[in-house]
């Protein structure tokens, strides 16, 4: 029943949003502040705007929310009403963030979302991996927000407002705006799981699909993007931040895109996907001009589209098959039986993933191309380092991309010829795996509820690189497409002949989780081991001790009681005497 | 004439009261308080207070010391020397009485160092008369409740148990 | 006659009277030790009044009543002697702890 | 309106003895409503108290409200006879925008404790002693929060801490008697020594300044900040940090914490530890401003120590009941840092702190001692795991208070904290900024750490396996008496923090 309600107001409030979006769309930008309080001299309250950011983002909110909870009332059944209670909080928070025109709104709704990520990647907390990638992720975040809030105090106090709209960057001073920026830096790049905090967003997998999709694909970690386009004046002020952007996202995305290769589970590779596709974004915005910002948000909209869809479509095999792992695919791989059976699930992955890879034509190759023309553009025009920088790197993420996509389409979908049905490459995860075949005779596609989102975000992921009208550099165009194809190339042949190299050092991520493991986890463990024993042993050591002391006075005390009348009159006379010759010290 | 007989006097006392503190028998101790409380009613006389010396006689060498030797008698005092006369605390006992004494006396003597007593006329025992009747009759006559409680108090304390 | 010399005498019975009693172990003795102390205090009170003579006496009444508390506190004295040597067949008061903190009692 | 405040004050206190004075037994189920009624009507009484108008309380007694600027408005409720003549003490009570949301929330505690009390009472019963000592807590604590004569603070100060001994003492942990009986000697015997100190402090001040009164003291404050003032406000300080309480003087708190029954837990969070932070704010800072400058930044610092050690000791509690007490330490620690940055920002956020803390901490005691009421524990390891499975709701309501308690914009706890980092950032211009800045920093990091305690004790206690930890017969979920007593605090929690300015406007400009 209360399940019900909550699935009926989840599904209402996104397309109450998709609604607000459609009808605010061309109109004036208008703002409003309520609730404010006077703090000393500074403002501190709640304020909205509307223009064509915030229209954009509660579009792509409102429609990738619908979309989620649509699936999801085919999804999910357990625990759904606390599930769908807190996807529409989720989707309120997002809301709040892409309106609000106050620092502290937009912090409300940007921690209330890492909070519903957290109890949302818990949703199954009966599992190990759930609940520390979990706490991992809320960790992370929370570390990155206090440096947010920092850089909320820093840029606020400087410019003597709260307000985004009347962050003017002519009158902040340079060292405060570059000091306000970074930090805020830090809580973006902790929000969209850039390096050096990008471990928590493949831990975060173990959360429900859509989840997954709807927080960890198309908007809660694209909403440091929107961060910096919607601070895009203060932040292009300050050529430090931005170099340092430009340095984070290409750092990123070619480590990320790394990782994404050697990983051996769909969503794990879709994770690290998305932390990739997410630099390429923080690259074009790092260029500081208006085509990189745009570009930027292009690739935010198609990225939505088809990363949601593609995670949605991991929904799919984990709901209908039970695991995402390349192992256990593929035992119904060799059988031929996955594509068949789930024929709109594979048909709409392969539009996602030719929509990631950049396969000319559909919205990933447009949106990447307009990120590669404003590198280029400011590259060749302005002669500036970051744009070759980023040109080079974007280039080559490209090409890995079409790798890994190519890697997870063919290991996923097909039989490998030069295995003959084996599952190859994998099988040293799972030394069962030749034993046990599984059963597919109740193999079959999800129903359409789930499948109707899937074939919806679809129609996005081919269609979006249009809707920005088509103006494409021919030159650019041609390059990529033979990037796309050097990182095909490699992927096809490797699988054809059944092999699957996965450096060990990919494989671990480059160590980096297990070094902040040792880094942090530990010396805080063990500092809090410290603190207990300090408060027991030496704070409450010196209570304890002076209680003690107390009680050992008295009972020296009490020997004087020697119970005979003549020592005390003893006493007695000698205080007299002895006050008798203060008094006269004194009065002398 | 009277400082001369008020030092003799007053010489006997001290040397008798030297006496009660450090005689070794307790019977010589409570004679010796006899000289002395007798020795300090001639000071009394000497300073031309003739009735408080006859008082401290009567009650003083005819009823307190009388009252003494039969707590002595009654608590079968040893009549021959003690071995363990004093605690071990005397010699501290004595220092402290010697700073006392030092302390005291240098007061006295700094405060009234050069006060006289005129001779007063003799006979003041009409005047105590008349003064405590008159002046301080009402703390004479709590006095007398006084005496009478620890008349009953004394009785109350010494009254055998029924069950001794 | 100087008043100095009453005073002195006083000083002395009196300070004799303090060794008398912290020293002696005899209650008794102790006692006796008190009357000592007393009858310096009167003859300060005697000598004050005749250095001083206000018309009432009343160093020499203040004597008087004096010495009344000491007859009636010697007779308390007395019978809490006689108590004591009842409970302990002695007068020793330096052997009388009764009252003494007993390390046992001790929590 | 000094009659509300004195009919406040009278009623508790009166309802108190007469429930111990009357002759007749009284079930437990009765003197809960009594006790319910008597505190519901101060309730309504302090909520009567509460001004519409904003702005920091002035002292028009002795200066035109003009010369005050346009925020300032006098006392409320102001009585102000003398009490002590000799001494020139005086019974002087009013109420500004600073005590009045202590007093509220005072009220509203001991109400929703007594409700509590009407169905979920201690195994060892005598509910109309708790009953009645929890009235003249009630008192007393309003008692402190209105007094404007230092004397009478400390006295009212004194008045709470005996019936809170004995709610230790008497219903405390009934396994473990001599734990209890030392947790609660710890409390009185540290508390008394703070207070013994605060009171020579006061002594000084009287010394200094010849006066008592508050209103006197804060127009014409005790100036210079070396010397004797200093000695006054290290002693006042010292005195007040003991209940707060500040690092390394919080040792009383954990075992008092864990062996209090529920509602006594309830109120030392909730209410008690405000009366330190309170006293800092109200006497420490006007009466000796100079001095408080001097050791503001050891105030700071001792506060940021606070924040870490009482997060890091968090990490290591396997006790629940310990865990919360020692998030207290944390979150009084932010409470100390914002009164030591000396600004606007800082003391509003540590104003703010105090009434969501009271709140916040009122609701995880609350919920921490229904999870022992059922497991008949609060050992961790001894409950076990997978709350979500066996009690949804309560689980629910724990996450929720852990939230709100580590912070969560949105939610009440956020705003004093904030604020407080925002006054260590820009603190006064009397002290040194790098430090407050380096505090800031700390206390920053501070926050993640009370996040990091807090997801543990979810993981640990909520989520987990529900096979390995089958649901036992006799814990039942929430029951409605529960629901009725927490859900104002849950409300008050979201209110709060979806509208800070209920609060910050009302303190106006300080």
């Amino acid at each position: 029943m209360i399940a019900t309600v909550w699935r009926v107001a989840g599904v209402g409030f996104s397309l109450l949003l998709v609604l607000i979006a459609a009808l605010l769309y061309g109109a004036a930008p208008e703002q409003a502040s309520f609730l404010n309080s006077q703090i000393g001299d500074l403002t501190i309250g709640f304020a909205v705007r509307t223009d064509d950011l915030t229209v954009l983002l509660l579009a792509v909110v409102g429609v990738v929310a619908t979309c989620v909870q649509v699936y999801s009332l085919s999804y999910l059944h357990e625990r759904a009403s606390s599930y769908h209670a807190l996807v529409t909080l989720f989707t309120a928070a997002m809301a709040t963030v892409v309106v609000s025109d106050s620092l502290f709104l937009l912090l409300i709704g940007w921690e209330v979302m890492g909070a519903c990520s957290y109890l949302l990647i818990s949703h199954y907390w009966e599992r190990r991996d759930a609940r520390s990638g979990a706490v991992k992720a809320f960790l992370m975040t929370r570390l990155a927000d206090v440096g947010f809030l920092f850089g909320i105090f820093v840029l606020g106090v400087g410019a003597g407002t709260f307000r985004i709209s009347e962050l003017d960057p002519a009158r902040i001073s340079p060292g405060v705006l570059t000091a306000g920026t970074l930090l805020l830096l830090v809580g973006v790049v902790g929000k969209s799981a850039q390096v050096p905090l990008q471990t928590w967003l493949p831990d975060a997998m173990p959360g429900p699909s859509p989840v997954s999709a709807l927080i960890h694909a198309a908007t809660m970690v694209a909403a440091g993007v929107f961060l910096i386009a919607r601070l895009y004046d203060v932040f292009s002020a300050s050529s430090t931040t931005m170099t340092v952007l430009a340095i984070i996202a290409c750092v990123t995305m070619l480590f990320a895109a790394l990782c994404a290769m050697a990983a051996v589970e769909v969503k794990r590779v879709l994770a690290w996907s998305t932390v990739s596709q997410l630099a390429i974004m923080f690259s074009a915005l790092s260029l500081g001009t208006r085509e990189g910002r745009h570009a930027a948000l292009f690739h935010l909209v198609t990225h939505a589209a088809f990363k949601g869809l593609l995670f949605l479509c991991a929904g799919v095999l984990l709901h209908q098959v039970g695991s995402a792992a390349f192992v256990v695919l593929r035992r119904y791989t060799r059988r031929g039986v996955l594509r068949n059976r789930l024929r709109v699930t594979f048909l709409t992955m392969t539009v996602g993933l030719a929509a990631l890879a950049g396969v000319p034509g559909f919205a990933g190759f447009f949106s990447k191309d307009t990120v590669l023309e404003a590198a280029w553009d400011h590259a060749h025009h302005d002669g500036s380092v970051i744009g070759w920088v980023v040109l080079a790197s974007v280039g080559l993420t490209a090409s890995l991309t079409a790798f890994y996509c190519a890697r997870l389409w063919l290991w996923v979908f097909f039989r490998s010829p030069a295995l003959a049905g084996a599952i190859g490459a994998f099988e040293v995860d799972d030394p069962m795996a030749d034993l046990e075949d599984p059963d597919t005779s109740k193999l079959k596609d999800a129903s359409w509820l789930m499948l109707g989102p899937l074939v919806l975000l679809a129609v996005g992921a081919l269609g979006l690189g249009y809707v920005d009208g088509l103006h494409l550099n021919w030159a650019i165009a041609l390059g990529s497409t033979v990037l796309v194809l050097f990182g095909v190339l490699p992927a096809y042949s490797l699988w054809s002949r059944g092999a699957d190299p996965r450096p060990a050092v990919l494989e671990r991520e480059l160590g980096v989780d297990r070094a902040y493991h040792g880094i942090f986890v530990g010396p805080v463990r063990w500092l809090a081991k410290l603190s207990v024993l300090g408060d027991r042993d030496v704070i409450g050591a010196y209570v304890r001790a002076a209680g003690r002391s107390g009680t050992l006075a008295s009972q020296g005390l009490r020997l004087l009681q020697t119970g005979n009348v003549q020592t005390y009159l003893t006493g007695a006379v000698v205080g007299v005497v002895a006050l008798a010759i203060l008094a006269g010290v004194i009065a002398r | 004439m009277t400082t001369a007989l008020f030092a003799v006097a007053g010489a006997v006392a001290v040397a008798a009261a030297v006496m009660v503190v450090t005689s070794r028998r307790i019977v010589h101790a409570a004679l010796w308080l006899v000289v002395t409380l007798g020795a300090v009613a001639g000071c009394f006389g000497a300073l031309q207070a003739e009735f408080v010396a006859l008082v401290q006689i009567l009650v003083y060498v005819g009823a307190i010391v009388v009252l003494v030797l039969f707590a002595l008698m009654l608590t079968k005092a040893p009549t021959n020397p003690l071995p363990t006369l004093t605690t071990g605390r005397s010699p501290f006992a004595a220092a402290i009485a010697v700073v006392l004494a030092l302390l005291l006396g240098a007061g006295v003597v700094f405060a009234f160092g050069n006060q006289k007593i005129e001779p007063v006329p003799a006979g003041s025992a009409n005047a105590i008369g008349t003064s405590i009747f008159q002046t301080w009759v009402l703390p004479f006559e709590i006095l007398s409740v006084l005496l009478l409680a620890a008349l009953i108090g004394a009785i109350a304390l010494s009254q055998r148990k029924k069950e001794d | 006659m100087p008043l100095v010399l009453p005073l002195l005498l006083a000083v002395v019975l009196f300070c004799l009277g303090v060794y008398g009693v912290l020293s002696r172990r005899n209650a008794i003795t102790i006692l006796m030790s008190l009357e000592l102390m007393l009858n310096a205090v009167n003859l300060n009170l005697v000598a004050f009044d005749a250095w001083h003579l206000d018309g009432l006496a009343t160093g020499q009444t203040l004597a008087v009543f004096v010495i009344t508390v000491a007859a009636a506190e010697i007779g308390l004295g007395l019978a809490i002697v006689l108590l004591l040597f009842r409970g302990h067949g002695h007068v020793d008061a330096d052997a009388a702890r009764d009252l003494v903190e007993h390390e046992e009692s001790a929590t | 309106m000094n009659a509300i405040l004195l009919g406040i004050l009278a009623l508790p206190m009166l309802a108190a003895l007469a429930l111990w004075a009357l002759p007749i037994t009284l079930g437990d189920r009765l003197a809960a409503l009594y006790g319910a009624v008597v505190s519901g009507l101060v309730l309504v009484g302090s909520v009567l108290l509460w001004q519409r108008t904003e702005g920091w309380f002035a002292y028009s007694e002795l200066q035109p409200v003009q010369q005050l600027g346009p925020n300032a408005r006098p006392l409320d409720a102001v009585t102000d006879v003398p009490w002590i003549p000799p001494l020139n003490v005086r019974f002087h009570i009013g109420v500004d925008s600073i005590s009045v949301p202590l007093i509220i929330l005072t009220a509203l505690l001991t109400f929703l404790c007594c409700i509590y009390s009407l169905k979920i009472t201690p195994r060892i019963g005598r509910m109309r002693s708790l009953i009645a000592l929890l009235l003249v807590i009630e008192a007393g604590v309003i008692g402190a929060f209105s007094a404007m004569d230092l004397v009478l603070f400390f006295v009212c100060f004194e008045i709470v801490l005996i019936p809170m001994w004995l709610i230790i003492d008497i219903w405390g942990d009934d396994h473990d008697p001599a734990g209890r009986k030392r947790a609660a000697t710890t409390f009185v015997l540290m508390t008394v020594f703070g207070s013994a100190l605060m009171l020579l402090g006061f002594l000084l001040v009287y010394r200094q300044a010849g006066t008592f009164d508050l209103v006197q003291l804060t127009n014409s404050p005790v100036l210079g900040g070396h010397g004797i003032p200093l000695v006054a406000a290290l002693l006042v300080a010292v005195g007040l940090a003991v209940k707060v309480p500040l690092w390394p003087l919080h040792i009383w708190l954990p075992d008092a914490h864990a062996k209090a029954p529920t509602v006594g837990s309830v109120i030392l969070a909730g209410i008690l530890l405000k009366l330190g932070t309170y006293g800092l704010i109200r006497i420490l800072v006007p009466v000796l401003p100079d001095a408080t400058v001097t050791i503001a930044p050891y105030l700071g610092g001792f506060s940021t120590v606070a924040i870490i050690a009482g997060s890091l000791a968090c990490l290591g509690q396997t006790d629940l009941k310990r865990l919360i007490a020692y998030s207290s330490v944390g979150h009084m620690g932010f409470v100390g840092l914002g009164i030591a940055s000396l600004s606007d920002a800082g003391m509003k956020g540590a104003l703010f702190a105090n009434i969501a803390h009271g709140i916040i901490t009122g609701l995880l005691f609350f919920v921490a001692g229904a999870i022992k009421d059922r497991h008949d524990t609060s050992d961790l390891r001894t409950i076990g795991r997978a709350l979500y499975a066996r009690l949804p709701r309560i689980g629910a309501l724990l996450t929720f208070a852990c939230l709100a308690s580590l912070g969560l914009p949105g939610l009440a706890g956020f705003w004093g904290e904030m604020l407080v980092l925002l006054g260590a950032y820009d603190p006064s211009a009397a002290l040194p900024q790098a430090t407050f800045r380096v505090f800031m920093v700390v206390a920053g990091l501070g926050t993640v750490l009370t996040a990091a305690y807090f997801l543990r004790l979810i993981r640990n206690l909520c989520q987990g396996d529900p096979a390995e930890n089958p649901a036992s017969a006799f814990a039942v979920d929430l029951s409605r008496i529960e629901l009725i007593t927490w859900s104002p605090l849950v409300v008050l929690t979201v209110l709060l923090g979806v509208w800070p300015g209920l609060l910050l406007h009302q303190w106006g400009i300080l």
